[in-house]
């Protein structure tokens, strides 16, 4: 084991992949000499050469389109968006080809892409650094849709996405690169360094696509979440002292609808906390499961607390980051009810 | 609007209507053979005319002449003549069992079919192609079975496909031929990554990516265009210029401006004209364009001028936005046709000869369409399942498409 | 009153903006000279001259970008987009540009354009000519989905959103272009001429953006809908016998909550009903905003009625439709409940 | 990788990188006043050439030189001075005020300053500019209030996009400068849609597109071109090639072929390069381009070329990508530094009045801080209203707005 930031842990599951397998190719803006904005590709190019890491044109269109066809060769292209409010450029080329290609060629041809995409706000980043489009791509057959929420799970989730043999989303929280972060922007950051979670195997080890993890037993009432959100339940939890089960989803699709039912049924409440814009939000799927398997088992509404339906703002960010006051009061709400 | 003041905008407009007589005097045509052919490694940049050029090779006497004129023998020829009639005879069936209710939908080529069957001649095994849905010749010319294109057109019991395509949207991996899709241009960018891997893993094998004139205008094509101009990956860029995007006219996607292969100017690539409706013509500049790629001199933009004679698609009248006159009138003559012409004119073929081949043709494909629709045609019950269209969106079925697939009694 | 098929009513809701509005612009592929694949915009060349209709080039992204600077010079374009299938390469200029424009310029520039789109299957078009993309537009902050299910409300909400002040998309479910299609796909093809709805009033009275209708009133339980799914949830609702109250929503956003509510809180049982695949469509947030609102009324665990999970398929098309006897069965299944 | 059979993939490299010596020998630049100025209705075909030179007025003793040396008065050039010293010395304190914490971000020119503070002088009221992030000097040579551009850059009471947008991201229609988005690429079609809808409407203001080297890699930057090629109307397209973009140097965005100019040619479009840092080129090219579009000859592409002496944003640093020394060995030199040098050969500047003039121009710049400042920075808890989020999402809030707006408390 290893103490590892997440960017630490993504670089090192790029690491692991490309030496163990050569067909694995490494692209996009800024990635290759530079390592990538966030750092998450640095060293790479230095370690396999250009041809396995390199930089690209400022198409993202072009840089999914371009994967595709590598991967129609034989490669297995890892590629990064810089920033998931970038990924709208590639759209067409995720939805209409990626997505679809093993279906409409009955697996004459397939997809094993990554597309890495740095996601979700609390850095000042304005409306065009913050957004979390997670549910657009989880409306879309064909995709999975991953995203962890520390450097455990983003090591052994990238490793499984690389190995996966369709084409996988996955988002990375950029708020939690460094450190958990919990929704109190006024309080000193922590170091994944010390969290736990950041002690990472430094094997090839994977964390299976499609399983949820519980981040925090309780009884009351279940907290289903992902991301960044994960440490801002925790403090909601903390601060109001109800014993809520925090399930952190990591896959959003394939759902593990099994745990999520389980925990459900046995606290009877449940809360659906994202970053993202609410109406017709991941959080609303959420939601629809949770009605159509535990009706019988609901004693309250469940609570969808999320990001305004607005453009994320740069100065009132800390007014639409759904902060742990609002969680907290949710809560309350819930157990109430 | 508000009163004139000052500016106003252009909107370009096809030379005829319906009920204009067409003319396409305006239409600049080269010699046959005037066009110098260039060594492969020639520099972009002295070659820039060409891109407002066409390489020709058969004269109107049917001669073969000028440096682009290859040394195709007689029966290579005649399987060119083959692969063309073939193409046309399927259409024409196929273009009827759509009208008898047997698929939902079909299109033609009637008037491309030496640019898909003349390319497919100058790529070896393993080279792929990125098609549209205007160039089954490279299936036909790569000797896939009619009868499997068929049973895709048909959505029966034994399509490759299972259903899950509308007709004509093949895929076959094994004859270098790309998944087609409904998205236009999606496909040109992936072309050139088929071929950066390629040169990636050291590899010889070339791609080939095929685009409308209409379609040139979408997003893709320049996305395209970047990343072969910054890797210069082996892959050849097809323009197949046929005069017409469903309804508007190809000025309409160029302003009328310059030519399509012009394009390739800013990109550093070089790039040419080809008269698509000269089988010897397109597979000279084919042959080049690959030669070029095979020994890394990179990508080529090649824009096939030709005509779509017929509708765009089984839906499509074009008598409501074009002069029926306009195919007739088309310089470039048939295909078909000219290819004949020179056949004769080199003493390997008669009159006689080609109608008893036209028949023959037809009779092979008539065959396989009996054997295909012994399989069943869509909606006669013999299709495939439902269960095939929740198997394969994901290599593994998730729990959730299992639990929908029983829901929907599968 | 004429009678129309929705076509012409589309066709003549052009007809007056244009007449009205020396700035309405009206462009896109193939509907100029030609009038559209689908005939919507014929005849509007020849009245209004080649500036106020005209082609545009095979660029989907072009044709919205190019709308957003006409909108911020001051023309109200209504363009069109060939089937919805193709909306996705203009997605980032729609969620990026036209619906942010506004809110990020405090108002400086906005954006009035109505971006049409043929969607939805039912016509043998396979998976890229059938889809129903609308829950990725709802989720979008900053702009309005309208979907209309008939002539009357076609025209209507049509004039509608060419006089709103910010970005519509619109929504034409092709399928109901020339009549009401129940999903009985088998049966002879009703037209609009014999019915009611294709009566339409020849003035420029608008249908008010955001307000659903009551398709049929009942009391047992809702089924919310819109679009084609309108005529299969009546053709359910004869063949059980079932008195349901069939909502049309004919906005998805800003949705019509009060008209949902009252009608839930009605019939206390609620079917949600679109031909979009299911995880994270529209129907999800349509449960969640029920649950929300109307828990202590339910007696019955709502149920989604969806397309599957998979792309659109060709052959299979009938057995992926939400067809009458699927919608039927789960009429049952509440009421049984 | 497997092993080399053949092919091999080219990955562009800039001439040097940290600890290499910047070396620009290879780099052509033609001398001031070579190249000839045509009239503005030229045939484009005939000016290709001037997409593989630039145009250049400045020489390298400070004479304005040439056809397209303007007939400025001394005062214009003192006013390009003012500007461009303006632009300058409101980097530097923003810069400052950024690493204060006063705000979250800022992006400066340095370097660049003679590009949107020349080219905003040729254009007229009425005309609409649609910059990226680096055109600030737009705002300031339209003479655009610098306190409002601060409260904008610390969301402060008074920012005039009541803090919803990350700094530099100005919005000043009645100054002509569209509202900046954080996309790449995106405004340049929407500058060719509103130039589309200016001449539609029979009016004569034009639009002026502007766009990053590396942004021109965009899928909208084809759009841009195939949209006005086709409907040419009244609009000049920048490109802006500042040598990077973030960390990559501008061979990633073309392969090191070529100009981005001339990617104007696939298109009919008239295409010229001109020297960035050259007050007065790039006064004379845009006015050129203004009046062609003006008088109804369409779009001009214009690329200027220039550097990029600082880091792409304040979360960048350089030195990790490209050699500290580049920035000095640029060849084309600084703006400011040029058209000092100018006004001092004309008898019109000293030393020691840029000094005075330098204090003056800062000393305006502090003082509009002061002012912004006592209106809040970001964080100072004088900001907007979190009520301003819910607003403006659509011109009438909608029920689940206020819904939300009512749950924040507000
Ligand atoms: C992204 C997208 N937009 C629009 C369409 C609808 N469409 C299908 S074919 C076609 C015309 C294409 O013309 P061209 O590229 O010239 O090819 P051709 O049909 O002439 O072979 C259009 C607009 C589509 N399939 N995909
Ligand atoms: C669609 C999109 N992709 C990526 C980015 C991230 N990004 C911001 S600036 C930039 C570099 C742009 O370089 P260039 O166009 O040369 O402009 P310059 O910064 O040099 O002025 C990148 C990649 C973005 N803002 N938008
Ligand atoms: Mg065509
Ligand atoms: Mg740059």
């Amino acid at each position: 084991m290893a103490e590892m930031t997440m960017i630490e842990a993504i670089r090192d599951a790029h690491d692991q992949a490309m030496a163990a397998d050569d067909k694995v190719v490494v692209f996009g803006e800024d990635v290759g000499f530079f390592g990538g904005v966030f750092r998450c590709t640095a060293g790479l190019q230095e370690k396999y050469g250009k041809n396995r890491c390199f930089d690209s044109p400022i198409n993202e269109s072009g840089i999914v389109g371009a994967a595709i066809g590598m991967a129609a060769y034989g490669l297995k292209p890892v590629i990064e968006i810089q920033f998931a409010d970038y990924i709208y450029p590639a759209f067409d080329q995720i939805v209409s080809e990626a997505a679809r290609l093993r279906h409409r060629s009955n697996a004459d041809f397939t997809c094993p892409i990554v597309i890495r995409v740095p996601t979700g706000g609390g850095i000042f980043g304005g409306q065009t650094h913050s957004q979390s489009p997670e549910a657009l791509f989880a409306h879309v057959s064909g995709l999975k849709v991953v995203m962890p929420s520390n450097p455990q799970d983003a090591k052994g989730l990238l490793l499984a996405s690389i190995a996966d043999p369709d084409p996988v989303i996955f988002f990375e929280p950029k708020r939690l690169y460094n450190g958990p972060f919990n929704g109190h922007h006024d309080r000193p950051v922590e170091s994944w360094k010390k969290h736990p979670l950041g002690s990472v195997s430094e094997g090839n080890e994977i964390v299976e696509i499609g399983k949820a993890s519980i981040y925090r037993e309780g009884n009351d009432v279940t907290i289903l979440t992902y991301g960044t959100m994960v440490y801002v339940a925790e403090a909601a939890v903390k601060e109001t002292g109800i014993d809520a089960e925090i399930v952190d989803l990591r896959t959003l699709s394939p759902i593990d609808l099994e745990t999520i039912v389980a925990s459900v049924q046995k606290t009877g409440r449940c809360l659906v906390l994202h970053e993202a814009t609410r109406t017709a939000g991941f959080g609303a799927e959420l939601i629809s499961l949770v009605q159509e398997t535990c009706f019988y088992h609901l004693e309250a509404p469940m609570v969808r607390v999320t990001g305004w339906d607005t453009p994320y703002p740069h100065a009132q960010e800390w007014n639409y980051f759904p902060v742990p006051k609002r969680v907290g009061e949710a809560l309350l709400k819930i157990m109430e009810d | 609007m508000t009163e004139k003041k000052g500016l106003s905008l252009n909107i370009p407009e096809p030379g005829c209507r319906p009920g204009d007589n067409p003319d396409f005097s305006d239409f600049d045509i080269p010699r046959a053979g005037s066009v110098k052919r260039p060594p492969i490694d020639v520099d972009p940049d002295e070659i820039r005319d060409m891109a407002f050029s066409i390489v020709r090779v058969l004269n109107k006497d049917g001669e073969a002449v000028g440096e682009w004129a290859e040394d195709l023998t007689e029966e290579d020829l005649r399987e060119g003549m083959r692969h063309m009639l073939t193409l046309r005879a399927f259409d024409t069936r196929m273009m009827m069992a759509q009208r008898q209710g047997k698929t939902s939908f079909y299109m033609q080529h009637l008037g491309e079919e030496a640019v898909s069957c003349a390319f497919r001649k100058a790529l070896r095994e393993g080279d792929m192609n990125f098609p549209t849905y205007r160039q089954a010749g490279l299936l036909i010319a790569g000797e896939y079975p009619l009868t499997t294109m068929m049973n895709q057109i048909y959505s029966n019991a034994k399509d490759p496909l299972v259903g899950r395509q509308m007709p004509i949207m093949y895929s076959a991996n094994d004859y270098g031929f790309f998944s087609i899709s409904g998205n236009l241009g999606t496909q040109y960018i992936q072309a050139v990554g088929w071929a950066m891997a390629s040169a990636l893993s050291g590899d010889d094998k070339i791609s080939v990516g095929w685009i409308g004139d209409g379609s040139t205008a979408e997003s893709d094509f320049h996305a395209a265009m970047v990343f072969a101009s910054t890797y210069r990956p082996p892959v050849v860029l097809n323009i197949v210029n046929n005069q017409w995007a469903i309804s508007t006219f190809q000025g309409i996607a160029r302003g009328g401006v310059g030519t399509f292969a012009a394009r390739g100017h800013g990109f550093g690539i070089p790039a040419l004209r080809v008269d698509g409706n000269d089988y010897l013509a397109v597979f000279a500049v084919a042959k080049w364009a690959a030669e070029r790629a095979r020994n890394g001199h990179g990508p080529t933009l090649i824009e096939h001028v030709t005509y779509r004679a017929g509708g765009h698609s089984t839906s499509d009248d074009p008598s409501a936005y074009r002069a029926k006159e306009e195919s007739q009138a088309w310089p470039l003559g048939d295909p078909i046709e000219r290819l004949k012409q020179h056949l004769i004119k080199i003493g390997a073929w008669s009159e006689d000869r080609h109608k008893q081949f036209e028949a023959e043709i037809m009779d092979d494909v008539l065959k396989a369409q009996k054997e295909a629709e012994s399989h069943g045609t869509l909606g006669s019950g013999q299709g495939p399942s439902p269960r095939d269209m929740f198997e394969g969106v994901y290599e593994k079925m998730p729990p959730h498409l299992v639990r929908q697939r029983q829901e929907a009694g599968y």
